[in-house]
């Protein structure tokens, strides 16, 4: 087993945006505070919910309204009190109050209460076969804290992780030290699930948002992990010598253009097939990352080996075919109207992949222009109608469809919603039976290849790096760092 | 009269300014000797060379040009020994510079630094070459500013110049160049931006300091009344040539050169005189035209364009010298004309 | 009349330094809130949907209009009060103060380096002007200036930190670590800036010794048989001291927030750094008060520097 | 007597504002005959520019000034109504006082135009008109003021002024830059135009000698006040002022056989910041007494024609 | 004319000059017809040929959309030179007539002066970040925020210089005449001041070159595919370990581009130096 103590130096690719693991859906904020909340539920290595906070698996109504949950007893607060599950139905509320994909739970919910000292019983008003996913993301996460220290904002940072808040210096770390009397679970470690243990006395999560920064850091052994690197570090990292070992992890996430379903020229359904007909997912994806290893050219949205892999649709993925895509504008009444791609630079594959399509679109006959902002801007534009037709943004690869892209849900930018989708995605929603479930994702897909709502790019790895003498490293969407120590 | 040392002799001093076609001929062969006690006025107009040849001897030509000086200026000390001052390295030449040969020049608001004490400035030069410590320095500096008839001078030490007047300034340039005794003194029109009144005191007293003390000056000037009366002998330069050199009395009754009779004619009060001995209106005379460019200088007199009396051979053939060592004029013109 | 005259002509000077300092903030504040782009979106992530950013934005009282915002903002301004983070959750005060150390050494180290550079170099090729010497020093001067500076800094990483490894890639150091270290992480940085910089410093302490060497009181000098070296250290030097403390007030004042893309370039956690950053995520508060700090230091450096003038030169001090 | 063409009465002019406020020229008046050339002497710093800009409203007089040409009050007008009047009142500037970046015959122009004179074909022969008549080449005017020597620059300053047809010129030190031969030059072109031309001129200038050549009637200024105002041969015949005395014995005269000027004076002249009480010269007047620093000498009457400001006037003389 | 002829040969007697004129001229010709000449079409991708180091084809190696450097750099001359010049003329334009209002009428200096003097009060690229995030990212918008920047600059220069010209005799004289003011101001102050501006306009240039890359680099650029040589070298820190041509030769693009700029301006303010008149 690695040994204990020691502090590990850990550089992110920026500021978290907050401590509040509720105020905010970014993946930073999550990463960080995962290890200072837990969570009722959690993803084993399969991407499996399993129990963390909660004893066991919820107890269901047979017409799957009511949950029961059990939480496990003699979890200690860091404040050194025991769990009980007033603070798990307070922190449940405020997450429903708070996060977006609380909000969404919320709507559903009848009612949430506390049954004696460590059960609580959950009424919905419509089946949610992804509750248990929603509950484990670590990103808005459905974090267990301590009921006397939830305020807005929060000023305390009261969980039951491996790790209590120690000091935050906003743009160089959050530091993070053991808590002592942590209550582990006694389960194998299995990805985020099972026995934690915290074995470094410190973590310093480092924000270094120049990604080179981050490699050349990580090469010179300044840190001890490195998150996100460039797809161009690879070799340097390999050939880093001994002290650094790259971590590969592929279909990490997936890059994807969302279409404004709503207003202009890509309202035209037929407009948006033609566009999906145009571009070369390959080229662009291969633009972007370079090295093969780095990226996968598929068009089933989920990985092969996981339940919702499913091929529907993709034999409209990655055509490239500039002929055809003229014909089909041409059908669909297109008269060189420019189509505006609004992208940002904050994240410079979208921008390489954006300006690869543009010149896909141009050689189909398309007019496009790009408007590149930056992402503060392209965040708020997108939610203009008026102002775009197409976007680029990605997205971590999540085993729970209904997790992302937020397109499938309502309201979000592209205003997606039509009599299809409805249908498509209340089957699969109301379905509760796993396996019938990953079958009806396929209708889903197909409707999104024949609506072209969003256009998946494809999947890309993840680069990270650590330290070789980091030891019991797991590599994870979120990366954490318990059952992690530094040898000597 | 008796027979003088010459204090500083010049003989042939040219000085080129040096450009990238070639070089500009300003200072042509000058020549002159200054005797002990004596003050050599030299006059002329605007760009005759008079500073640039006061320049070349101190060795302080701008160093933002370059120049080449060729000749012999020699300097007798106070000890009786003989330097060329265009010779001798640039060392030796520091020692001379400011101990033996000072020099005043016309600006008094610009030429002391703004940012020392007066004393200091004074101070600096004493410390530099009588060797003495700083305040038996300042004592003399002491002196100097009393010899120059500066009020409260103990406390006119600390001030800056700013704080002094133009007049008062220009007694602080006197009492820098006079501080150690020089044998030699250089003034390049030291009363040309004062007024009047003020004039008459800066001249008295330089008057006065020359006869305590001895030294030789040559006095650099265009106002010719002021000639008339500071200097016993005058070097008249035309075109970066002396054209004339003539005792003081000589120059302003028999002018030589017809340049130099053109400028006596030129004056108005000159001509205010000669009107009431003739009891008519005499119209001022003038030069016509305007001095020649020095880089368009053809062999002839250099005055050939503007003379009202000039002969063929002015035309192509440099002037000799006419006349004796102490009255002669570079002209072809035979006897008086 | 001079001192009386004198604490007239500063009064003036502070009237005038706060005139500026209230332009500033308006300034400041159109700056920040005419830029497109919403925090609230960058804070709640990308999952949230257009309603929870309406609901954040009335949240931060960002749905008011500019003008009471702006009025809300300058009360608690001159209260002391600079406002709270949008992104941080912390005090701006205590925000900018965190970053004002980093930014404070690299300035003091980058200009006391430029100072050493440019100075001594300034003079040497105004005192050989058009010599070897000068046209050397000149055109590595007008080359610092040409040079990005992102660029001279990715390429000394590339070969001093990278490549020889003598110091750290980038950072400040540990949370707790020793001045020592700091030191260290702070070489390369000052490095970097203290040479970019130097060339303005060459330029300017050449031009003005220039001016001074052909001044009438510099033949004075020379007259009285003084060596080069007094002539061009005392009497030249003393005079260039003025125009040379403008500059280096000047660089100093710029550097306070200018070295941004240096700060930036080596993960430096500065204020430049953090004003990229604050814009980047639209932490309007953050951007208000840094801002105006930056501004208002150049403002005090300015005028500190119109106040010792007073102590170098006698003109100003009896005029 | 004729009418006079500029009558001046209480001209004041102040500079700065607060403690700063220095008053250049106190409460002067004199008149200028149609014809007169007015010769304006004084130490530097005396307020002569001054005055001299004043009295064309290049600058601002203080409020209670009176300038009069021609019996009109020029002190009310504003900028716009001055400009025609500007054709009648000229000045000449101390060299250089030319465009660097304007040619002779541009410069020349530019008058002609602003005054609507000569316009049309005429104006090609008129500006050579004037560059001859101050003896400059008309082929001269297609040169910028740098290929010009002094002297010619100062000739073509003259034809600015002549162009617009003045009847008043302001000559403010117009020889100071220039050499000696030049100067007789110029000296010889202003008498020559005054007798051509019939203009009337005020000469400013710190040279008696040529003062004392040119001018009818001299006015000595000292510290911004009149202190004596005299017929050219009077005043040099014999100064009624001390101050006027100093100034003529302190001018060497360039006759070795003359007497060398003497020194009259002590000390500088005193700041115009706070200048003496009563008659501004006490300080460095060597028939001072107590009572003169008690109020101002006026100028007054004496004979032929001569003003003086002096209390103790009548004792010295 | 003569004075021309006189200037020009001073200026090209020294020889760095005279290099610093070639590069630019070079520049100039090479942004202007490099549409004719180049062997790759600065924008055409391949993807195959990504990342290439310089080879005979590519002399500068490829980018990471395996486009052709050199000619993206000459490609890209156009929009960075056209940047820096019209930031400079613009400001310069601006400048000018601010200095020159504040600098002639006393009323308009203090108000106008202050305000310039809280835009130098930030530093030019912060400033320049703030003012592109308001105008967004384009080419046009980054002029403009340069301009903003740099005319309080060029306003200060002015401003001083018209101060002293205004007291010149010569305007004096016009204003005798009766020259009326925007006359006054056209013909009379604005001529003799372009000396100071113009070596303003050469640094200018420089500095918004310069400026641009910075903006890039900090990702508030020109954006977009516009290969300015900042946005090359912004793009190409990602890959700079790996393929250090990328942000080798933009980045030399700028500096020697800058470099020659400032060379010219020294050179045209030497030649403006009363102190060398004597030599000439
Ligand atoms: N530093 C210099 N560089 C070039 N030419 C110079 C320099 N100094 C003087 N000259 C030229 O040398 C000539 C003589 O100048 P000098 O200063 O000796 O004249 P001067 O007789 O002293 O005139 P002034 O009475 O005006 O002082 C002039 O034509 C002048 O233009
Ligand atoms: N614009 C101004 N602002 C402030 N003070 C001024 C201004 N112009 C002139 N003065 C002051 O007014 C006084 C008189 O100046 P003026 O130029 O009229 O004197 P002057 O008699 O013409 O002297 P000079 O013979 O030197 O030309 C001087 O003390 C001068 O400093
Ligand atoms: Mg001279
Ligand atoms: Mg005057």
């Amino acid at each position: 087993a690695p040994p204990k103590g020691g502090a590990a130096n850990l550089a992110m690719i920026g500021e978290p945006q907050s401590l509040d693991p509720m105020a905010s859906t970014a993946d930073l904020v999550g990463t960080i505070m995962q290890h200072v909340y837990e969570t009722l539920y959690t993803f084993d290595a399969k991407w499996n919910a399993i129990p963390m906070l909660a004893d066991g698996m919820p107890k269901m109504s047979a017409d799957g309204l009511t949950y029961n949950i059990n939480i496990r007893k003699g979890v200690k607060l860091h404040s050194g009190r025991d769990l009980d599950a007033q603070d798990v139905v307070a922190s449940l509320k405020r997450w429903m109050d708070m996060a977006p994909r609380g909000k969404s739970i919320a709507k559903d919910t009848a009612s949430l209460e506390a049954k004696g000292s460590h059960t609580l019983e959950w009424k919905f008003k419509v089946p949610n076969a992804s509750l248990l996913s929603q509950l484990a993301l670590p990103s808005g996460m459905a974090a267990i804290m301590a009921k006397e220290s939830i305020a807005t904002p929060l000023t305390t940072f009261v969980g039951t992780g491996p790790y209590k808040f120690k000091e935050r210096r906003p743009d160089q770390f959050v530091i993070l030290s053991r808590f002592d009397t942590y209550s582990p679970r006694n389960e194998a470690a299995s990805g985020y699930g099972g026995k934690r243990e915290a074995l470094l006395d410190e973590l310093r999560f480092t924000p270094v948002p120049n990604a080179n920064t981050r490699v050349e850091g990580a090469l010179a052994n300044q840190f001890q992990f490195a998150d996100q690197l460039p797809a161009e570090a690879l070799s340097r990292v390999e050939k880093g010598g001994a002290g650094v070992v790259p971590i590969l992890t592929p279909s990490f996430g997936f890059p994807y253009l969302v279409l404004n379903t709503k207003e202009g020229v890509m309202a035209n359904q037929g407009m948006r097939q033609a566009i999906q007909i145009a571009i070369g997912q390959g080229e662009m994806l291969t633009a972007a990352y370079g090295d093969k290893r780095f990226f996968t050219v598929e068009g089933n949205h989920f990985p092969q080996g996981t339940p919702f892999y499913s091929t529907a649709g993709t034999d409209q993925y990655n055509k490239q075919d500039a002929k055809r895509a003229k014909e089909m504008a041409e059908k669909a009444g297109y008269k060189g109207e420019t189509i505006r791609l609004l992208t940002s630079r904050n994240f410079e594959f979208h921008h390489t992949m954006v300006q690869v399509m543009a010149e896909q679109l141009r050689a189909a006959g398309f007019k496009p222009e790009m408007q590149v902002v930056d992402w503060a801007t392209l965040v708020q534009r997108r939610g203009d109608s008026k102002v775009w037709d197409i976007y680029m943004t990605h997205s971590g690869q999540f085993p729970e469809p209904m997790l992302s892209p937020p397109q499938l849900g309502d309201g979000a930018p592209g205003w997606w919603d039509t009599p299809a989708k409805a249908k498509a995605l209340g089957d699969f929603n109301r379905q509760a039976d796993p396996t019938k479930r990953a079958q009806l994702w396929g209708t889903v897909q197909q409707t999104v290849y024949n609506e072209v709502p969003y256009i998946n790019v494809g999947k890309f790895s993840s680069l990270s790096a650590r330290s070789s003498k980091l030891e019991g490293y797991t590599p994870a969407t979120w990366p954490f760092f318990w059952n992690t120590g530094l040898s000597k | 009269m008796t027979a003088l040392l010459p204090r500083l002799s010049v003989r042939n001093l040219h000085t080129q300014l040096l450009h990238s076609e070639g070089s500009l001929p300003l200072v042509r062969g000058v020549s002159f000797e200054l005797f002990d006690g004596q003050t050599l006025a030299l006059v002329g107009e605007s760009g005759s060379g008079k500073s640039l040849t006061a320049l070349s001897l101190m060795r302080l030509l701008s160093r933002n040009a370059r120049w080449t000086c060729s000749g012999q200026a020699l300097l007798t000390d106070a000890q009786g020994q003989v330097h060329d001052l265009l010779q001798v390295s640039d060392k030796h030449m520091r020692h001379l510079r400011g101990n033996q040969i000072a020099m005043i020049f016309q600006e008094p608001m610009t030429c002391l630094n703004p940012v020392l004490s007066v004393g200091e400035q004074i101070a600096e030069s004493v410390r530099l070459h009588k060797g003495v410590n700083a305040a038996a320095a300042r004592a003399q500096a002491l002196r100097a500013l009393e010899q120059v008839e500066i009020p409260a001078a103990r406390q006119r030490l600390a001030e800056y110049p700013h704080q002094l007047s133009g007049g008062m300034r220009q007694r602080i340039m006197i009492a820098i160049a006079m501080v150690c005794e020089p044998r030699v003194l250089i003034a390049d029109e030291p009363t040309t931006a004062l007024d009047v009144t003020i004039q008459a005191q800066i001249l008295a007293l330089m008057s006065r300091l020359q006869k305590e003390t001895g030294m030789s000056m040559l006095f650099i000037t265009h106002n010719l009344g002021v000639v008339a009366h500071h200097a016993e002998r005058v070097a008249v330069m035309y075109a970066g040539q002396v054209v004339e050199h003539a005792q003081v009395h000589e120059l302003f009754a028999k002018p030589a050169h017809p340049y130099t009779q053109g400028l006596l004619a030129c004056l108005p009060g000159r001509a205010r005189q000669l009107a009431r001995q003739t009891g008519q209106p005499v119209a001022l005379q003038d030069i016509p035209g305007q001095a020649p460019a020095m880089d368009h200088l053809g062999s002839g007199c250099s005055f050939v364009g503007r003379c009202s009396v000039s002969l063929p051979a002015c035309q192509h053939q440099a002037p000799p010298w006419v006349g004796n060592p102490s009255s002669a004029r570079l002209c072809h013109l035979e006897g008086q004309p | 009349m001079s001192w009386a005259s004198l604490g007239r002509t500063l009064l003036g000077r502070l009237g005038g330094m706060l005139v500026v300092l209230s332009l500033v903030s308006v300034l400041v504040f159109l700056l920040t809130r005419l830029a497109s782009g919403d925090p609230m979106a960058l804070l709640l992530g990308d999952q949230a949907s257009l309603q929870d950013i309406a609901e954040a934005r009335q949240r931060f009282g960002l749905d008011q209009s500019l003008f009471t915002q702006y009025l809300l903002w300058l009360g608690e301004v001159l209260k002391g009060n600079l406002g709270q983070s949008i992104f941080l959750q912390m005090p701006v005060s205590q925000v900018l103060l965190d970053r004002a150390e980093p930014t404070a050494w690299l300035a003091i180290f980058s200009v006391a380096l430029a100072m050493l550079i440019g100075v001594p170099c300034g003079i040497a090729s105004a005192v050989w002007r058009g010599r070897w010497v000068d046209q050397c020093v000149s055109t590595l001067a007008m080359l610092g200036a040409s040079m990005p500076s992102f660029w001279m800094g990715l390429m000394v990483i590339q070969l001093l930190a990278v490549g020889a490894g003598w110091f750290p890639v980038s950072g400040y150091g540990d949370p707790n670590a020793d001045w020592l270290t700091r030191l260290h992480h702070l070489m390369l940085p000052a490095l970097v800036l203290g040479t970019l910089n130097s060339a303005l410093i060459i330029r300017f302490t050449r031009a003005s010794m220039l001016d001074i060497l052909s001044e009438d009181y510099i033949r004075t000098a020379r007259s009285k048989g003084l060596t080069e070296s007094t002539v061009v250290l005392k009497h030249a030097l003393r005079n260039a001291l003025v125009p040379i403390l403008t500059v280096l007030g000047l660089t100093l004042a710029l550097m306070v927030g200018g070295a941004v893309v240096t700060e930036t370039v080596f993960n430096l956690p500065g204020l430049g750094n953090l004003v990229v950053r604050a814009v980047l995520r639209r932490d309007y508060p953050v951007i208000q008060g840094a801002l105006l700090v930056i501004a208002g230091v150049y403002v005090v450096i300015n005028f500190t520097i119109d106040v010792l003038y007073v102590f170098v030169d006698p003109r100003v001090r009896h005029g | 007597m004729t009418r006079p063409l500029v009558r001046i009465q209480d001209l004041t002019v102040e500079f700065g504002s607060g403690v700063q406020r220095v008053r250049v020229v106190r409460g002067v008046s004199f008149d200028i005959a149609p014809g007169e050339v007015l010769g304006l002497v004084g130490e530097s710093g005396s307020g002569k520019s001054t005055l001299g800009r004043a009295l064309i409203r290049l600058i601002q007089a203080s409020a209670g000034s009176s300038v009069q040409l021609d019996g009109r009050e020029l002190m009310g007008l504003s900028q716009g109504q001055m400009r025609p009047l500007r054709r009648q009142v000229q000045m000449v500037f101390q060299d250089p006082s030319l465009n660097p970046r304007q040619r002779a015959g541009d410069m020349l122009a530019e008058v002609l135009s602003t005054h609507g004179l000569h316009t049309g074909p005429a104006r090609g022969p008129r500006i050579a008109d004037l560059m001859q008549r101050v003896g400059l080449k008309p082929e001269h005017a297609s040169r910028y003021p740098h290929e010009f020597s002094g002297g010619q620059k100062q000739r073509l300053g003259i034809a600015r002024a002549l162009a617009a047809e003045p009847r008043f010129i302001v000559a403010d030190e117009p020889l100071s830059a220039l050499d000696m031969s030049i100067q007789a030059q110029i000296v010889n072109l202003l008498i020559r135009l005054r007798q051509q031309l019939g203009l009337t001129l005020l000469f400013i200038s710190h040279d008696l000698d040529v003062v004392q050549y040119l001018c009818d009637r001299v006015v000595v200024l000292y510290l911004g006040r009149v202190m004596e105002i005299a017929p050219t041969a009077a005043l040099f015949d014999s100064p009624a002022h001390p101050y006027t005395q100093a100034l003529l014995a302190a001018a060497p005269i360039p006759d070795p056989s003359q007497a060398a000027p003497c020194v009259h004076l002590q000390g500088d002249p005193p700041s115009p910041l706070n200048p003496p009480s009563g008659c501004v010269f006490r300080s460095r007047c060597p028939h001072a007494v107590a009572a003169c620093a008690d109020s101002v000498p006026p100028l007054t009457p004496t004979t032929s024609g001569r003003l003086v400001a002096c209390w103790r006037h009548d004792e010295l003389n | 004319m003569a004075e021309w002829r006189v200037a020009l040969r001073t200026l090209f007697a020294r020889r760095v000059v005279l290099i610093a004129l070639v590069l630019l001229a070079l520049m100039l010709l090479m942004a202007a017809i490099s549409q004719w000449v180049l062997p790759h079409d600065p924008m055409t991708m391949k993807i195959s040929q990504r990342l290439r180091a310089p080879n005979w084809s590519h002399w500068s190696g490829t980018d990471e959309l395996g486009r052709d450097i050199t000619s993206r750099i000459f490609y890209g001359a156009r929009y960075s030179l056209a940047i820096g010049a019209g930031t400079a003329l613009l400001a310069v334009m601006l400048g000018t007539v601010l200095g020159l209002l504040a600098g002639f009428f006393k009323a308009l200096d203090a108000p106008l002066m202050r305000g310039v003097d809280a835009m130098m009060a930030f530093p030019d690229i912060l400033l320049g970040i703030a003012l592109v995030s308001i105008l967004g990212a384009s080419p046009s918008n980054v002029v403009l925020a340069l301009t903003i920047v740099y005319t309080p600059r060029v306003a200060r220069v002015v401003r001083a210089s018209t101060l002293v010209i205004r007291e010149l005799p010569y305007v004096e004289a016009a204003r005798a005449v009766g020259v009326s003011t925007p006359r006054l101001l056209g013909v009379h102050i604005l001529p003799n001041l372009m000396s100071p501006v113009l070596v303003q306009l050469s640094f200018i240039f420089a500095y918004a070159l310069l400026a641009e890359a910075g903006l890039s680099f900090l990702g508030v650029g020109v954006g977009a595919e516009i290969p300015t040589w900042g946005t090359m070298v912004a793009a190409s820190t990602q890959h700079a370990d790996r393929a250090v041509w990328t942000l080798f030769f933009p980045g030399m693009a700028i500096m020697l581009t800058a470099l020659s700029l400032q060379i010219l301006g020294d050179g045209v303010r030497d030649l403006l130096d009363p102190r060398l008149k004597g030599s000439t």
